[in-house]
């Protein structure tokens, strides 16, 4: 279980402070699939970050099972919103995808198959020994899922992975992401501000205010499980869902103008 | 105190490195290597303000002269390279060739020609600092965003305003590379001119105490040498600070952006 | 190989073996005995292994000498006399080379071109000539010749300039006259220029011009060497003198003069003994010239 | 220059041809100048004269053991610098506080012209090989130390916090992360270094008269051997030329995943 | 108005060929908003560039008001997809919108008018002195937008010019377009891979087919006039149009699958 409690974060930078988080709580259980939406600049990466342990809070705690995160905690995999900045240039896309598990001492056998299997899932296979920029940017997003899948992590961190993707391949991802997680069973924070997506995918959508940012609302996504972009998307029970969280944020936004 | 701490950081080494020459030459006998303090007054008596006046002065006028000449000749033949693929496919290999013979090889030859005058100290100059000008001009014209052609040629900004509007400024962090590498060379070559064949000038200075085996004055003379090329390097510094201040701002926002 | 170096400065390594000796040389005509002399054997006959390092011009041998990279140098004695009054430890060992003493076939002087309006030295007063070195032997010389023939040795405007580019400076108008030395001399000469003085000449007669070279401390560190290198190079000398055919075909090993200009090149003298009272001119004429910051101690500097 | 119109053979546009054409256009130049006697030939003497000597060099021992000297001395002065500032940089590059102590001192030793240290090597080693190796480390260094601190600089923060992330270790961070960054950086340097270190080889050899090809231009020209000065002059530049190719296709193999060598490949 | 007629291109590039587009045949009236939209990678950005003049077609013709297309038109502005790229980092966002005005030799109170009226419209004023470096991703992309307004063009085609910048500043960016469209009766060609926007944003929508490119079917889209975000998207025929895009688009893709 991921516990957030009253986190709070001020950049400081020279006489300039940002409060980019005022005060959070939150919880995601385990297995679950919860969606972050927000306005733009309102933390939404501060959190996640300071989830991850690359950042320091200000004050407030985060918990992983149980226990207080103090630099990046095992068994948690990131990806961050820069796929194409996050993969490394220089190797291909396997050893992109192997050098964590190295790092985690998998044996080499296993890693192999571990490689293996997370290209096949995102629909990879042939390219291993391509480098990361001779593929599309749908391919490369997809190398750094891999990355994060082959890791076999407990919980799975997303920052806004498709937002510079093209409409079509991200709607392919968000159908990749689904199925991965019903099939993998690990627990899915997954940040976005794009409103459909956060209501298509999530079992629970959590929304976050303007900044000073704290949790605005939250929502349970009561969908069927088996959800396709063409129908699910024109359903009105959708509809009524997006609408209910798009007046959330502009309720935040005024709130926030005031 | 953000201010003091920059200044103690800065000045803490050179300081260091200062003492420790004074205590290790204190007591030393070796004929080569006077004391620091004899060199420091030897400092102050050989460089005069007519000293100065009469050594310093012809060598920078000879150093900008050669500069100022080479920054013209490098930058428009390459701009006319760079925006020509054919002219530059015919002369890269003759270019690279005459990069390539070491300038102070050239100087007796240049002599044949040009004779001993300041013409042919300015001469060695520019054909040895042409070379980084001129190369980085080429590099940095190729290398114009292709996105930024086309919106010059879609509003219609042709001729000079397109070489003055678009294609210089867009070189320009490129050019001013070359022309940093090229200062420093320029001053090496201005050094070595004026040790072939000279009646004035600090390089001619500095031989005439070396065969003239007064010790203390030389090395004066090379650590003028040394605070000629800091504050050369420095005005450089402030001048690419103004011209490149787009360029500067550019980096700094893409740094922060990660 | 500093360790060979200090080994053999160090003397009495090669305990009857033979001594590693370097000579700092600049690489022209003047050093040809001690070229001839290794090939000869004189130097291995006495247990030294001769080896010839090239340096341009004294500024760079001298440091070499006393910091022991080399035992023994080459260099002109103005050189070794600026050195001296600001009491570098050297002291010379034997002598270089010499003046031949005769007015108009010497190994150096002042010219001017073919068609020069100048006739007399006297006349190179006002003039612009180039030397090789600025303050150094070539400009008191030139100003003595000048003196000699009465006229005004202050008016004279050097300049510096490498000797192979004389002949084109004179060519071209951007001097006067030059103050040059061979092959380049017989060459200007070749083309039809004029010479005017013969500066060693005038500057004394049978000047000794150049000498070898060791520092103090070597010499009393190892006597036994510097006095079989000082016999050594007395032989190769001895020989040069007297085989001028065995002197230009080495010409060919160590420069690159071609066939014609090694047999055209006036020689030197190679004298063995060093010609004190050219020497004591030499020096006065520095001092007059303000060249030295003091009064070289010639007794401190010569064997 | 005349231009090439589209209905020309497609070889006549090609690079290597345009680039030949060049070169021959200077050899002709120069067999024309003094030929036509516009230059003296005793001050630029034809390309066939100068060939010829080259010919002449090329058949003498002492042509090939200065050519090795020289050769020798860029060598160890080049992998001297490169070790050097590889590790230098390095290290005050990824230590924020080294990296504020040593800027001004940086600023102010870059600057030091290396031909000013002549006398200074001539002191410490008189003519031998090492005085051309101090001043051929000393200007190699510092471009290879610049550019390090450049690509360690340089570190997309992205990928470093990626890295972290996965819980590299230091050395991994350091061998997976920053010196894959840092290495065109290092490869710019390398390829400045190789010239400036041969430049300062032949300057060096030629001013003190260290055992090379520049004293043996040197020798050249005080015997008034004009066209042999020529030819190693000439020797000179296809070292320099053949040098920075040599840099070239090895930056181009190693580095094939790189921005700047993708872009040249799609040109 | 602006006729398209059996437009054909290839790309060659040594001995490899790129058909991108086959045979493109539609035409737009005069005062029209045509929504292009079509798989990512059909040839969008090759049909714009061949229509500006930017890009010479291999076979077919291009006329604007009667006038085949030989090198840029006059009165035709492009918005280009990377904004970044396309503005000029080295001057102020008024030299940016300014620079295509002097070339048109506009006089300079019209010049600072016009540039303050754009700058309005697209909400930026008061960064008119801000480099485009130091404004968010959609206040640039705003200022590429009235950079084209400002030059009071008749055609404006925009190359997706959304596809990099966040969902609400998106959002924000097709309400402005509508509105300028309305306001400044020019004809414009908008590229999108995004259904939703191009059924929001247009008057008609041009649907292409995957490579070997050609025109699939076009939709009039009967839309009221007045449109919002939230209310237009969660109208019946709203969904009605996209699934019916959405569903020729499919079929397009089968097709080029077998
Ligand atoms: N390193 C930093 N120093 C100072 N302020 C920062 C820093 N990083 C972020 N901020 C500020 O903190 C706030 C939140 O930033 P953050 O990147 O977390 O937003 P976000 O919700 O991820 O936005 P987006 O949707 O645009 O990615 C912003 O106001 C931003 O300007
Ligand atoms: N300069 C070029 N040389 C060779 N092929 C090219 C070139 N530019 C584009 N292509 C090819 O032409 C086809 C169409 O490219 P284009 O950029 O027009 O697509 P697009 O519809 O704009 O795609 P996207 O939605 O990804 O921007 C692609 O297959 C592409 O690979
Ligand atoms: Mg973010
Ligand atoms: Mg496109």
């Amino acid at each position: 279980m991921l516990e957030v409690k009253g986190l709070k974060k001020v950049y400081r930078s020279g006489s300039r402070e940002v409060e980019a988080l005022r005060d959070l709580t939150f919880t995601v259980d385990n297995g679950d699939l919860v969606c972050l939406v927000g306005p733009s600049g309102c933390g939404k990466t501060t959190l996640l970050r300071c989830i991850s342990g690359l950042l320091e809070p200000t004050s407030g705690d985060v918990k992983v099972n149980g226990k207080a995160v103090a630099g990046p905690p095992p068994g948690m995999a990131v990806v961050f919103q820069e796929y194409g900045r996050s993969l490394f240039p220089w190797m291909s896309v396997r050893d992109n995808v192997e050098l964590p598990l190295k790092q985690k001492k998998v044996s080499k056998p296993r890693r192999a198959e571990l490689v293996e299997e997370a290209l096949d899932a995102v629909g990879l296979t042939g390219t291993e020994t391509a480098y990361p920029w001779q593929l599309s940017g749908g391919m490369q997003q997809r190398v750094a899922i891999a990355r994060a899948v082959a890791y076999e992590p407990e919980t799975l961190l997303m920052d806004e992975p498709f937002a510079a993707v093209d409409a079509q391949t991200r709607a392919d991802l968000e159908d990749l992401v689904r199925k991965l997680w019903q099939r993998l069973k690990v627990t899915v924070l997954f940040v976005t501000h794009d409103i459909d997506e956060a209501v298509y995918l999530g079992r629970r959508v959590v929304m976050l205010s303007s900044s000073p940012t704290v949790v605005q609302d939250e929502l349970v996504i009561d969908l069927p499980a088996e959800r396709d972009q063409l129908h699910t998307r024109a359903d009105p029970r959708f509809i009524e869902l997006r609408t209910r969280v798009y007046e959330q944020i502009q309720l935040a936004k005024k709130a926030a103008a005031k | 105190m953000t201010v003091a701490r920059r200044l103690l950081f800065a000045a803490a080494l050179p300081v260091v490195l200062f003492v420790g020459w004074w205590v290790l030459s204190a007591d030393s006998e070796s004929f080569y290597s006077p004391p620091l303090s004899e060199i420091l007054t030897a400092f102050g008596n050989t460089w005069t303000l007519a000293a100065i006046k009469a050594e310093v002065v012809p060598s920078l006028l000879r150093l900008f002269a050669g500069y100022l000449l080479a920054s013209i000749a490098g930058v428009g033949l390459g701009l006319a390279i760079g925006l020509n693929r054919r002219l530059r496919a015919t002369l890269e290999p003759v270019l690279e060739f005459f990069r390539a013979i070491p300038p102070p090889v050239l100087v007796p030859v240049i002599m044949l020609f040009a004779g001993i005058g300041d013409g042919m100290k300015v001469i060695v100059i520019v054909f040895g600092c042409v070379w980084p000008i001129l190369l980085n001009t080429v590099e940095g014209v190729r290398a114009v965003d292709s996105v930024v052609l086309e919106t010059a040629r879609s509003y219609r900004v042709t001729g000079t305003a397109r070489l003055t509007k678009v294609i210089l400024p867009s070189a320009g962090p490129q050019i001013v590379t070359g022309l940093r590498q090229a200062l420093s060379i320029a001053i090496i070559l201005m050094v070595i001119s004026e040790m072939f064949a000279a009646s004035n000038g600090l390089g001619f200075t500095i031989v005439q105490f070396q065969r003239s085996f007064a010790i203390p004055e030389m090395w004066s003379g090379i650590i003028l040498l040394g605070l000629l090329g800091f504050a050369l390097s420095l005005l450089f510094r402030l001048a690419e600070k103004r011209v490149l201040r787009w360029y500067e701002g550019l980096r700094e926002a893409q740094r922060r952006a990660g | 190989g500093t360790s060979s170096d200090s080994d053999s400065a160090g003397g009495d390594s090669g305990t009857g073996g033979v001594d590693k000796v370097k000579v700092g040389v600049i690489p022209i005509i003047d050093v040809a005995p001690i070229y001839l002399g290794q090939k000869q054997g004189f130097f291995s006959k006495r247990n030294i292994e001769l080896t010839m390092e090239a340096g341009q011009g004294g500024a760079a041998i001298v440091p070499g000498v006393v910091s022991g990279q080399f035992q023994f140098g080459f260099s002109n004695f103005t050189s070794l006399m600026i050195a001296q009054t600001k009491s570098v430890p050297i002291k010379a060992v034997a002598a270089g080379v010499a003046s031949t003493g005769v007015q108009g076939k010497d190994f150096g002087a002042v010219v001017v071109k073919g068609d020069s309006p100048i006739k007399t030295a006297a006349e190179l007063a006002g003039k612009k000539i180039s030397v090789n070195t600025l303050k150094n032997i070539g400009d008191t010389v030139t100003r003595e010749s000048v003196r000699k023939a009465g006229g005004d040795p202050s008016k004279i405007e050097f300049v510096e300039m490498p000797f192979p580019n004389m002949p084109a400076a004179l060519d071209g108008g951007q001097v006067d006259a030059a103050w040059v030395v061979e092959p380049q001399l017989t060459a200007i000469k070749a083309a039809g220029g004029r010479e005017i003085a013969s500066t060693f000449v005038d500057a004394a007669p049978n000047l000794t011009v150049a000498a070898y070279f060791a520092s103090t401390e070597l010499i009393a560190k190892d006597a036994d060497l510097v006095t079989r290198f000082t016999e050594a190079i007395n032989e190769s000398l001895t020989y040069a003198d007297a085989n001028p055919d065995a002197v230009r075909a080495i010409l060919a090993d160590y420069t690159k003069i071609d066939e014609k200009g090694r047999a055209a090149v006036v020689l030197p003298k190679w004298p063995v003994e060093i010609n004190k009272a050219s020497v004591e001119t030499l020096a006065k004429l520095g001092e007059q010239d303000g060249i030295f910051s003091g009064t070289p101690d010639l007794a401190k500097l010569l064997p | 220059m005349t231009s090439v119109r589209r209905g020309n053979p497609a070889w006549l546009g090609h690079p290597a041809f345009l680039g030949s054409a060049g070169l021959a256009g200077l050899l002709l130049l120069i067999e024309l100048l003094p030929r036509l006697g516009v230059v003296d030939e005793q001050y630029l003497p034809p390309t066939s004269a100068i060939l010829a000597a080259l010919a002449d060099e090329a058949g003498t021992g002492q042509f090939w053991i200065s050519l090795k000297d020289t050769l020798v001395a860029w060598g160890w002065g080049l992998f001297i610098a490169v070790a050097a500032g590889v590790l230098a940089g390095i290290l005050i590059g990824s230590v924020p506080v080294l990296r504020e102590l040593t800027a001004s001192t940086i600023e102010f030793l870059r600057p030091i012209p290396s031909v000013a240290l002549i006398p200074l090597a001539v002191l410490l080693f008189g003519t031998e090989i090492g005085s051309t190796l101090l001043l051929v480390c000393y200007a190699a260094f510092w471009q290879v130390l610049v550019q390090v601190l450049y690509g360690v600089a340089d570190v997309d923060p992205v990928a470093y916090e990626t890295a972290r992330s996965y819980r590299f270790s230091g050395w991994a961070r350091i061998r997976y992360v920053l010196w894959p960054t840092a290495l065109p950086y290092v490869f710019t340097g390398v390829r400045l270094a190789a010239s400036v270190a041969l430049i300062l080889a032949i300057t060096a050899e030629l001013v003190i008269g260290s055992p090379g090809l520049g004293k043996d231009i040197a020798i050249a020209q005080a015997s008034q051997a004009v066209p042999t000065m020529y030819a190693l002059i000439v020797v000179t530049g296809v070292l320099g030329v053949l040098i920075n190719l040599l840099a070239r296709t090895g930056e181009r193999r190693l580095l094939a995943w790189h921005q700047s060598v993708r872009g040249e490949v799609a040109v």
